[in-house]
């Protein structure tokens, strides 16, 4: 695949979203690469999250396009989007509580199961090896985020932290290019975060997929970003390595406000 | 001065995630303090849990009378009034019903002279007065917002990030009739802000959050030549 | 995985030794409740695992055993025959229904099929379908006799035959929802957000499950008019519906085996309380729902579950 | 055209009870987004308190009043009792606890007051008026229907109770930042939905006679007019319940029928939900998921 190489994996160009009158984005363009962990920060309303449902589908932008490997995600149905190879974690966690959770990760696969309501209520040969092999894969997963010893509890009885290592597997197992993360540091604790700091490097060079770290406990994003890009108001504001970033001028005034407010006084 | 508000070894958790581990901290009488701190830090939660909006454990005593475990209800009773992420505008509501409703714990008679000191602060909430408040743009709403609250004739005044989605000329706006409505209403403030520059400007004494602690505190005027804000904010 | 078969073949043994020892109404009795057990499980895959309530399932029960009385009363077509017809005219029906129900949220569905379950009464009684329905007076159908001469009594082949009916469907039914469309259906209910972007499409795993539940309640009104050898419109009030709502709460609303204890519940407790007064049912079916909402959210079925799993746990220590 | 216009007018007096019943129903789903389908059950139960008082010799219009304030208090004690605990469970759990009330409200009507049908007296008199469009007793519930309405919407918008209550319900968060003590503004709005259910009641049982199962019919079409007007609306469920009652008189005049009436409402409420689930003057909200 000669293109591969040449095309970034996600290309977000020039999307516009209005909410009423309020415009949430005005027109953002970045590029995810290859294997690459994007950092996507801004202070609290400056679109993350917006932007973050646009990709997943969960809202449809009203201009510009955003292009997973070339082709445009505009008119995916959000159902389609696990297919496409898009993985995805939800802020504040969203599991299926009373499912164990085996089921939980199990549900993450279901795109890659044909299997329909007949041959489920048959259980026809087909459907044993569809279960085989996801199978194989939870298995890899429970060892990999250490969730083997809580795999028949339900998700919703589990600690916080763990939830979210729950929710991280069970995007994981439908094999995603990218994986999408929307403030997974929220309620973690400091210990807890640089645990998930080292998970989200892992999960990269083990699957060797792209990371979109929406976020907005800095020091996370800093360190595990390859590239991190800062929105304000909309509008990126600042796009480049973490120390890049920090160091732009625009990001520090919308984070710490403007040096030039002596006015008040 | 003496502590109108005194917060000590204050705790508070949402369902099974703990947010707040044991802060310190106080609000002069008349004085303005600020909480710094990056999104997540535990700001909003913290405003909450003066107001009984979340589960807590510690001691909170505004004017020598512990609050801790009293229902939201009766602490706004005892004056006090918060103006909370989002603003809490009764957006199906009329800006006068919106008006009404913060002089709701007074006489009716009282508050309706109130609100022309507060046409004083904010001329355009007048204009506005009979209009449905969702059509309020953002600055009006944080505008409809402070003086609801102020209506209550408040002792303490809790605002949760007043500059939150405003362009820098509003949030100047809104800071410099702040600074009038202090002096002449005489209210002690706790200011939760992420915009540090424009809280630091404002407040006498701060404090920063980190994940749910209290890492330095000082006199504004201290912490604002403080490097830690800065690596806090920007995550060094 | 061995103790399920043996509780499995245990149950089976209890459910064929009636046969032997009861006869006429206590049989008959029985018979009634592997219908209604069958009626309750096709709620119970709808509401209870899909999560999309319905106050409305004594419309299909009435479709499934009107086209039943009506294939057998018209056409002469052998009872056992009706059952695959009417298993795919509830589907078909099931499947209608659920279209609109995709755009309404859980409260509204639960208003809109309790309309229907208002309404269902006065369209059988309607003068249009007269000449099928019989209209308010009903359908009068022949009780089927135990065929190849075997030495069996109408009730207790009545009984069999349920039972074996009874017994596919409960097994397909414990397959479809252990396997991945039943962990589809668990994740819709418990968040559809979440559930799409794991790839499920919601709106084919919901219409589709609305199918299926439909049509096993469907099959189990088709058994229930062969049972009772007689429709009429009266007996498929809103009440109906009401029962099968309260079964499968008592039941235990996501629990399979939960839909047996629903379907004696509302077969043998109205007929005790009908003796202290005939406001009595009502009562208690209220008291009931109320008392497990509050006390036992996963109802008869889950206590029982979590009691188990708890013996087990203290079993193991 | 006359037997038309006869139609529509009759229509409107039991328009009129609908909207009664569709007004009390959408209180309570905007306090607490939760529908009651007790409603008409325990407006059935109201209607015998009345007709208890009447028979102890009290004049109508003393035990019509003192039934209302009795609905009143049972509404605040069912909140009170049975409501709060599952104030934020999962729907399964409120559609549940609403069934089950309507079963025990049903049964207890029942049980005191046994399942004959009774006659209920109006106050009005029976003679034809308005030139034999309407009987004394439909103007006069008309009339009184109106006079509720009116009432409720004074109330609401004129008091500061009525503005709190509005408050909680809309905003309960910011409500009790201004010191609204929400869970009595609910345990009021049950109040006040079991009382304007009670004279709904009142009204329909003089044409419908009185048992415990008088109002079920009546349920459904309020519930169909709350959803035309839009079930977050109290100005469009009244005007809803008045359009269910001319669409009803209408249909079963000239379309469906009077045996398929209640096919009618099933009708009604599904073409809203799925044509316009906002119905005709309910919010349209922007989602920010």
């Amino acid at each position: 695949m000669p293109a591969e190489s040449d095309q970034p994996l996600l290309r977000i160009t020039g999307v516009k979203m209005r909410f009423g009158g309020v415009v949430a984005l005005g027109g953002v363009s970045f590029d995810v690469a290859h294997s690459q962990i994007r950092g996507l920060i801004g202070p609290n309303g400056s679109g993350k999250t917006t932007l973050f449902n646009c990709i997943s589908g969960i809202y449809r932008f009203m201009e510009g396009d955003i292009l997973f490997e070339g082709k445009s995600l505009a008119n995916v149905p959000r159902h389609e989007m696990a297919n496409v190879g898009l993985g995805r974690t939800f802020q504040n966690v969203a599991l299926f509580r009373p499912l164990s959770v085996r089921d939980n990760i199990l549900v993450g696969a279901h795109h890659m199961a044909k299997s329909g309501f007949i041959a489920n209520a048959l259980r026809l040969p087909g459907v044993r090896r569809e279960d085989a092999a996801a199978q194989v894969r939870l298995d890899d997963l429970l060892d990999l985020l250490d969730l083997r010893s809580v795999q028949d509890i339900p998700a919703g009885s589990l600690p916080f932290g763990t939830q979210k290592r729950v929710e991280m597997a069970r995007a994981l197992i439908g094999a995603p290019k990218l994986l999408l993360l929307d403030e997974p540091a929220a309620g973690l604790n400091h210990s807890e975060v640089d645990e998930l700091a080292e998970l989200i490097l892992q999960v990269r060079d083990h699957f060797k997929i792209s990371v979109l770290l929406v976020e907005h406990h800095m020091s996370l994003v800093m360190r595990v970003s390859d590239k991190v890009v800062a929105l304000e108001f909309g509008l990126k504001i600042a796009d480049g390595t973490p120390d890049e970033v920090r160091a732009e001028p625009e990001v520090i005034r919308a984070y710490l406000g403007d040096s030039n407010t002596e006015a008040v006084h | 001065m003496t502590a109108l508000l005194d917060v000590k070894g204050l705790h508070a958790a949402y369902g099974e995630t703990k947010v707040l581990h044991g802060l310190d901290f106080a609000v002069q009488q008349g004085g303005v303090t600020a909480l710094l701190g990056a999104n997540g830090a535990g700001k909003t939660t913290t405003l909450r849990a003066i107001c009984g909006m979340v589960r807590t454990q510690g001691a909170i005593v505004l004017g020598g009378k512990h609050i801790e475990g009293m229902a939201t209800e009766d602490i706004v009773r005892l004056g006090v009034a918060h103006v909370p992420d989002g603003r809490g505008t009764f957006m199906e509501l009329t800006v006068e019903e919106n008006m009404r409703l913060g002089a709701y714990t007074r006489p009716a008679r009282e508050a309706t002279a109130d609100f022309d000191r507060m046409f004083g602060y904010f001329p355009r909430l007048k204009e506005r007065f009979r209009q449905q408040a969702g059509t309020l743009s953002g600055g009006e709403q944080q505008m409809l917002a402070i003086s609801r609250a102020l209506l209550l004739r408040p002792k303490l005044l809790l605002l949760d990030e007043p500059s939150f989605g405003l362009a820098p000329l509003i949030v100047k706006e809104i800071f410099g009739i702040m600074r009038r409505i202090k002096d002449e209403e005489g209210v002690s403030i706790l200011l939760v802000e992420q915009n540090a520059t424009i809280a630091l400007a404002f407040a006498d004494h701060a404090y920063l959050l980190e994940t749910g602690r209290i890492v330095i505190s000082g006199p504004a005027s201290d912490i604002s030549k403080d490097e830690s804000i800065r690596r806090s904010y920007l995550g060094y | 995985m061995r103790a399920s078969w043996l509780i499995a073949i245990l149950v089976l043994i209890a459910a064929i030794w009636p046969v032997a020892t009861f006869s006429g109404y206590h049989l008959f009795q029985l018979t009634m409740v592997v219908v209604y057990a069958i009626a309750i499980l096709g709620l119970a895959i709808l509401t209870g695992i899909n999560g999309q309530i319905s106050l409305g399932h004594g419309a299909f029960y009435a479709i499934g055993a009107y086209t039943t009385a009506i294939l057998m009363a018209s056409w002469d077509v052998p009872y056992w025959v009706t059952l695959p017809v009417s298993a795919v005219v509830c589907a078909g029906v099931g499947f209608l229904v659920g279209l609109p129900a995709l755009r309404l949220g859980g409260l509204y569905l639960a208003l809109t099929t309790f309309a229907l379950a208002v309404a269902i009464p006065q369209v059988l009684k309607h003068k249009a379908f007269e000449t099928w329905t019989g209209g308010v007076q009903g359908l009068v159908i022949d009780k089927p006799e135990a065929p190849f001469d075997l030495p069996l009594t109408s009730d207790q082949w009545l009984y069999l035959f349920s039972l074996f009916v009874g017994v596919i469907m409960y097994a397909l039914a414990v397959n479809l929802t252990q396997g991945r469309i039943g962990r589809a259906m668990r994740a819709v209910r418990d968040h559809a957000v979440a559930a799409e972007a794991m790839g499920i499409n919601l709106a084919m795993l919901k219409t589709r499950t609305f199918a299926v539940s439909a049509m096993y309640t469907g099959v189990a009104g088709s058994l229930g008019a062969i049972a009772v050898a007689f429709v009429a419109p009266d007996s498929f009030s809103v009440f109906l519906s009401i029962t099968f709502f309260v079964g499968l709460v008592a039941g235990g609303a996501a629990s399979i085996g939960g839909t047996i204890i629903g379907a004696i519940f509302i077969e043998f407790v109205p007929n005790l309380a009908d003796k202290v007064s005939k406001a009595a049912p009502g009562a208690v079916y209220g008291v009931i729902l109320i008392v497990m909402m509050f006390l036992m959210p996963k109802g008869a079925g889950g206590f029982v579950a979590d009691m188990w799993r708890k013996l087990v746990k203290a079993g193991g220590r | 055209m006359e037997g038309f216009i006869h139609q529509v007018i009759s229509g409107i007096a039991t328009g009129g009870i609908y909207a009664s019943v569709a007004l009390a129903l959408v209180m309570i789903y905007q306090a607490t987004h939760h529908v009651n389908f007790a409603q008409g059950e325990m407006a059935t139960f109201s209607t015998y308190i009345t007709l208890t008082l009447i028979n102890i010799g009290l004049p109508y219009w003393v035990a019509f009043l003192g039934a209302v304030a009795i609905s009143f208090v049972i509404g605040v004690a069912i909140e009170r009792l049975l409501m709060r605990p599952v104030a934020n469970a999962p729907v399964l759990t409120s559609v549940g606890v609403f069934v089950g009330l309507l079963l025990i409200v049903n049964s207890v009507t029942g049980w005191m007051f046994d399942y004959t049908i009774k006659q209920f007296p109006s106050p009005f008199s029976g003679k034809p008026m308005l030139g034999g469009f309407l009987s004394g007793h439909e103007l006069g519930s008309t009339g009184v229907t109106l006079a509720v309405l009116i009432s409720v919407y004074l109330f609401f918008k004129h008091t500061r109770l009525g503005l709190a209550m509005r408050a909680a319900a809309f905003n309960p968060v910011s409500s009790r930042l201004v010191g609204v003590r929400v869970g009595w503004m609910l345990a009021l709005g049950w109040g006040l939905a079991a009382a304007i259910g009670s004279v709904a009641g009142c009204m329909v049982a003089p044409i419908v006679f009185l048992d415990p199962n008088m109002m079920s019919g009546i349920l459904l079409y309020a519930f169909a007019g709350a959803l035309l007007g839009g079930i977050d609306s109290p100005l469009g469920a009244v005007l809803g319940g008045f359009m269910v009652g001319v669409i009803e008189n209408l249909g079963g005049a000239y379309v469906v029928g009077t045996e398929l009436k209640l096919t009618l409402a099933l009708i009604i409420i599904i073409s809203v939900l799925t044509l316009k689930p906002s119905g005709l003057m309910g919010r349209k909200v922007y989602s920010r998921v």
